[in-house]
């Protein structure tokens, strides 16, 4: 039932695309009050109140695109199509999880849905993403890599290189960088020399567009409007999409009193929550149908991880090798 | 090292005491002191790295010191360990004593380069005109569903290189010791901390002391196997010593401390004695610290008559999160004291201890994640 | 194998013939000729890395691939070795089958994070869903004065980790053979050349044929003692076990060719019989790859009763290009001979073999630079 | 008698340049005369024509500054004031060389001239000398550190890693990219998405500035005028100097036969050769006796390095550890 998108619209579809934000918002928060149970023994990485980047760059992909996310990767695996109940499972350490228990959190995956493997270090995924991607015009199958990364990550040499690369090979990677403004406590200012990364990018040859308020819709269309031409061989593009994370860096609570980040700005992006945003464009009846089909599904995924079983002892050893 | 054993269950209130009044500090504790002692009596020592500086201070490991030293002195970096390691490389060949902490071992494969092909060959490509005195400060996170990339024990890489040190401390004693040593070290040092030893307390003196590299430590003494363990494991072996003594074993349990200039000295003396020795790393088989171990007493004692040799490590397989396989995954007192039991006694029925003696209480405090 | 020592020692008019009308290859010749077998054969695999494509071609081993291949299946890349093998494993687990060329092994260590992090843990990590059939061609440049970042052999690096293949051929007929098990095999292999290998023949079929790992191979059998050699070492033993013989020991000589995974099974046989061996590595020796040799050994064996277990590798230094530092740093036809000999009669007096007799064809002719 | 150069000149002094940039050559000239006679066992990496660049940089340096080199270090080596006799021994291997024969031509090193060593593995140098500038400012020496790289050398992910912690840091480093076209064979065509190398270094809020013609005197000039302000903490500055490598990568011949470049490029910045350019600027019997100096203690140099004993055998062990 879950992971409906077979082909993807035209146009943008408010409801689908609240479908999609709330989905996830609903996920994480379900996640983050299961945690302190222990059930789940993984640490979660929440991207609540980011979710509308994904929907957005994930809502016009088609199926044989593939998405790379993250070890902040929930919100990419679902708004891709990832099965929730294997998504789930895997946070649980169960035989059914997506990676059969050997993954967790931060390597969500799910290759029937084109959705590549998440890694826990920062930035590897940047170049293994176009190594996806450069496999994608070497057998000419039209298909895009969508690349999420973080602010932090762009930091990591693989990336400079993966755009070098990409750039030079005209690899249809559309390379997505969520800045957050914050690299686990760290601001930018600590990190960054300067806010010149769109401008950096673009002396690669590459399109780049910052999203200042990183909206679903806007995002979308950006990204609708730059697939033809990727799949002809176009090359990458690169969207610098602003964005807050509303919880701590790992774990299911806030870290506001921590004092390295104000609730002030919370507020501030709050504002722009995608799932209120979107929420806004919808008859009342129609959200409060989906909103009901979430949580049944939500509640369905969770009784699936609670009652599956755990992986067999002689599975440590299984999947070494291929 | 067994005083450690005598505190009560709970902790102390910290830094605590013990009842004949010496003090007892936690091994996250032992490091940031080592660190602030070193800061204070040497003006070109510095400490950098992701997150060094902020409030959850590298699990506590470098609390209070951007307070005490300021911001030029601890400072966090980019996301950039590659070139932050050059960058030690550099400030150290030009006289400063960096520190580089990575909250975690994994990243290091990151500085491999740097590592390899500079810090630990420049003194001797340069014909000795430069040194490097760096510490590259690491941490091993024990799963708790961590998962493959943030639980790796990758010392042996490390040890296999003509030029580095590294150190293993098991507790708080050489945590602060052997980083004291490694700052003052003319040679780049790595630092190979666990996670889990973070909270484990230990008699450690108020003022700087060094436990400098070149010395194995009997933790405690024993006739009929010699346990030899690397970090974490030294303590699980101390806890399997005390189950094989219920089953009658007499296990004899040895710290290398620092791996490399490994003092193998000390564990062949033992093995002399002994003549069964069982390794238990905390780290992979194939090639580790492990296999090392085994293949000098091998060359130094196999030819005078039967020795029996046993390595357990790591399952030869990345780490999985799930709790059970996790826990295959890991060797435990209780796997330990199996391994000692058969080899002490062969011709003995299999003997494993009771699993719900084997849990260790650093353990059971935990609760990821971190 | 022994049918090279056949050879005239001049080399063959290229590709020559024995007598008996079998051909022979150079190991240079036959690395492209493995890899245009497999790029004929299927589609998905590709070749690249930095200078592939240009007129030198990786010292000749990717001759004429470029010109029957074309560009879009044999090219340079910019001199980004972290993303490329990043690139390379995206590849693979797209259904590609790259095979990703570095001309020295000591950059390597660029690929550090990538090879450990993601290619040896991918399948495992993301439960079974993808597979990495990625080769890495890696080459080691024995020194002649080329000095410490280009020399290096760190294979032990690469056993370490599970989810990892090491070859390490010794004869062109391995090279082939290796390389096309490499090709096929649906994880990550890593492939140790050596430079010096590259002019030596031997006979090499014509058609595609596989070296799969997991078979040991006895080069040479003999009574008295056991000689590992590892990649270009086996060479070496070979040729010491001919100068043993003139001094009355009969030397075994077993050539591992695949590293990881290491069938130990046939050196321990061999050992059983001997109970003297020593292991040669084309490394040094610190939790190398001759340390999970005489680990296993020694497991194996060491309890049965008395069992000599020598190494000799690197020395344990970096590599200095002056010549006779150089010369000292690595083991030779002669050290091997004198550590065996010492090894099989430990009561005679010490024996070393005339120095002139330990040169070889395939090192003299060498001129430097490459 | 060499490494003259106690107090830079304020101004460009066209015969200490003459001198610098003809040493510089000479001394390779001659090393590859010696090169086929098999006494030089190291790998050569010469920087034939493309010596003014190390002139023009190094030139306005005090003693107190140090320069970072790559493997194709001969010629900052030389104009940092490096000992010759010592580099011309470490070539022999013998050891009276500046690292005892420990290194070789690729590992050139002079502390006491605050040459820094040179490196094989291209790019590793970059982060050093970073690292060394750092030292200097956290110490307040007021030096600064010239970083030499190839224009290869700029597509490792830690130049554009160390290009952003400099500036964040304001390290007093003066990155000089010498781009001669190629990484050994292979041209920036295949290796470079664009060749905007110094529009995308100013995103890191670096003064870049690309030298056409790479003239000694006004890369000189560059340097002098920005020294004083980089001595205060004004942070790092880029040079992007275009260049040409007359030789073949390594070793003592030509590479025109080889097809990938051609020897009309080379007629081409044979007219702009230093050496020829700053000759023309002197009196004739000015540049003779320069010449004839340089013979002189270049002679001396050859024979210190042919008399000098090999290092000790147990050599082979020291210097492991300090
Ligand atoms: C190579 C590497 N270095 C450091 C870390 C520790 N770490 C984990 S998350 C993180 C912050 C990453 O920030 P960013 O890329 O902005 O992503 P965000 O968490 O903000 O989504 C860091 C430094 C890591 N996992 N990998
Ligand atoms: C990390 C690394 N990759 C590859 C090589 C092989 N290599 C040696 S020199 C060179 C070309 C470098 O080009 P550039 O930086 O432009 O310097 P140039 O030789 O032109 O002076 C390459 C690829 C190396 N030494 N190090
Ligand atoms: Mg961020
Ligand atoms: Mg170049």
């Amino acid at each position: 039932m879950p992971a409906p998108k077979p082909v993807p619209p035209k146009k943008a579809d408010p409801a689908r695309l609240y479908r999609a934000v709330r989905r996830i918002r609903r996920v994480e928060e379900e996640v983050a009050r299961i945690y302190p149970s222990d059930k789940i023994k993984s640490p979660v990485h929440l991207s609540i109140g980011q979710e509308g980047i994904a929907v957005g760059v994930c809502d016009p992909l088609e199926p044989r695109d593939a998405v790379s996310g993250t070890y902040r990767g929930h919100a990419t695996y679902l708004a891709k199509g990832g099965n929730l109940n294997a998504m789930m499972a895997e946070l649980f350490g169960k035989d059914t999880g997506c990676a059969r228990g050997k993954g967790g959190s931060m390597h969500l995956v799910d290759m029937k849905a084109n959705v590549l493997g998440c890694s826990a270090v920062v930035g590897t995924t940047v170049p293994v993403a176009a190594g996806f991607a450069m496999a994608q015009k070497m057998r000419k199958t039209g298909a895009v890599v969508a690349c999420f990364l973080g602010d932090g990550a762009s930091e990591e040499g693989c990336f400079p290189e993966t755009l070098n690369f990409a750039a030079l090979h005209k690899l249809p990677v559309i390379f997505v960088c969520e800045n957050n403004g914050f690299a686990i406590h760290e601001p930018l200012a600590k990190r960054w020399a300067t806010d010149k990364l769109c401008e950096r990018v673009r002396t690669y040859g590459i399109p780049a567009v910052r999203f200042a308020d990183s909206d679903t819709v806007k995002i979308r269309d950006h990204i609708a409007k730059a697939l033809p031409a990727m799949r002809k061989g176009g090359g990458p593009i690169f969207l610098e999409c602003m964005t807050w994370r509303w919880r701590e860096h790992v774990g299911p609570g806030e870290d506001y009193d921590a004092g390295f980040r104000s609730k002030a700005d919370l507020a501030k992006w709050q504002k722009k929550d995608p799932v209120v945003v979107l929420a806004k464009k919808l008859d009342k009846k129609v959200k409060a149908a989906i909103d009901a089909e979430i949580e049944a599904e939500l509640a369905a995924a969770v009784q699936f991880a609670e009652t599956s079983p755990w992986p067999d002892a002689k599975e440590l050893y299984s999947d070494v090798f291929a | 090292m067994s005083s450690r054993k005598k505190l009560p269950p709970p902790p102390l209130t910290w830094p605590g005491r013990m009842e004949d009044g010496r003090r007892v500090l936690r091994y996250v504790d032992a490091l940031s002191e080592a660190v602030a002692l070193e800061m204070t009596r040497d003006e070109k020592v510095f400490l950098f790295g992701l997150d060094v500086d902020d409030h959850k201070s590298i699990q506590g490991s470098t609390r209070g010191l951007l307070e005490r030293f300021g911001k030029d002195r601890v400072f966090t970096t980019p996301l950039s360990e590659d070139a932050m390691t050059g960058v030690a490389i550099g400030a150290a060949m030009a006289g400063m004593r960096p520190i580089h902490v990575h909250i975690r071992m994994d990243f290091l494969m990151l500085c491999m380069n740097q590592i390899v092909n500079i810090a630990s060959k420049a003194r001797y490509m340069y014909g000795g005109q430069v040194k490097v005195p760096m510490v590259v400060r690491s941490i091993i996170g024990k799963s708790w569903g961590q998962g493959a990339q943030h639980s790796q024990a990758l010392h042996s890489l490390f040890m296999h290189l003509p030029g580095m040190k590294v150190a293993a401390p098991s507790n708080a004693h050489d945590a602060k010791g052997c980083t004291i040593a490694a700052i003052r070290d003319d040679n780049p040092v790595l630092m190979m901390e666990h996670r889990l030893l973070y909270p484990t307390e230990a008699v450690v003196n108020e003022g700087a002391y060094v436990v400098p590299p070149g010395r194995s430590r009997v933790c405690r003494f024993g006739r009929d196997v010699t346990i030899v363990g690397v970090s974490n494991m030294v303590v699980e072996a101390l806890r399997a010593a005390e189950l094989l003594s219920e089953a009658g074993v007499s296990a004899e349990v040895i710290d290398p401390i620092w791996l490399a200039p490994l003092d193998t000295d000390t564990i062949i003396e033992s093995a002399r004695r002994t003549r069964k020795v069982l390794i238990a790393d905390n780290g992979w088989l194939n090639c580790g610290a492990s296999a090392e171990i085994a293949a000098r007493l091998a060359e130094a004692l196999a030819g005078e008559g039967p020795i029996q040799i046993k390595r357990v490590g790591f399952a030869p397989t990345p780490c999985p999160p799930s709790p059970e396989l996790e826990n295959a995954f890991y060797p435990n007192p209780g796997t330990i004291a199996a391994a000692a039991y058969a080899l002490a006694k062969p011709d003995a029925p299999a003997w494993a201890p009771d699993p719900a003696a084997t849990k260790l209480a650093y353990q059971l405090q935990f609760k990821g994640p971190f």
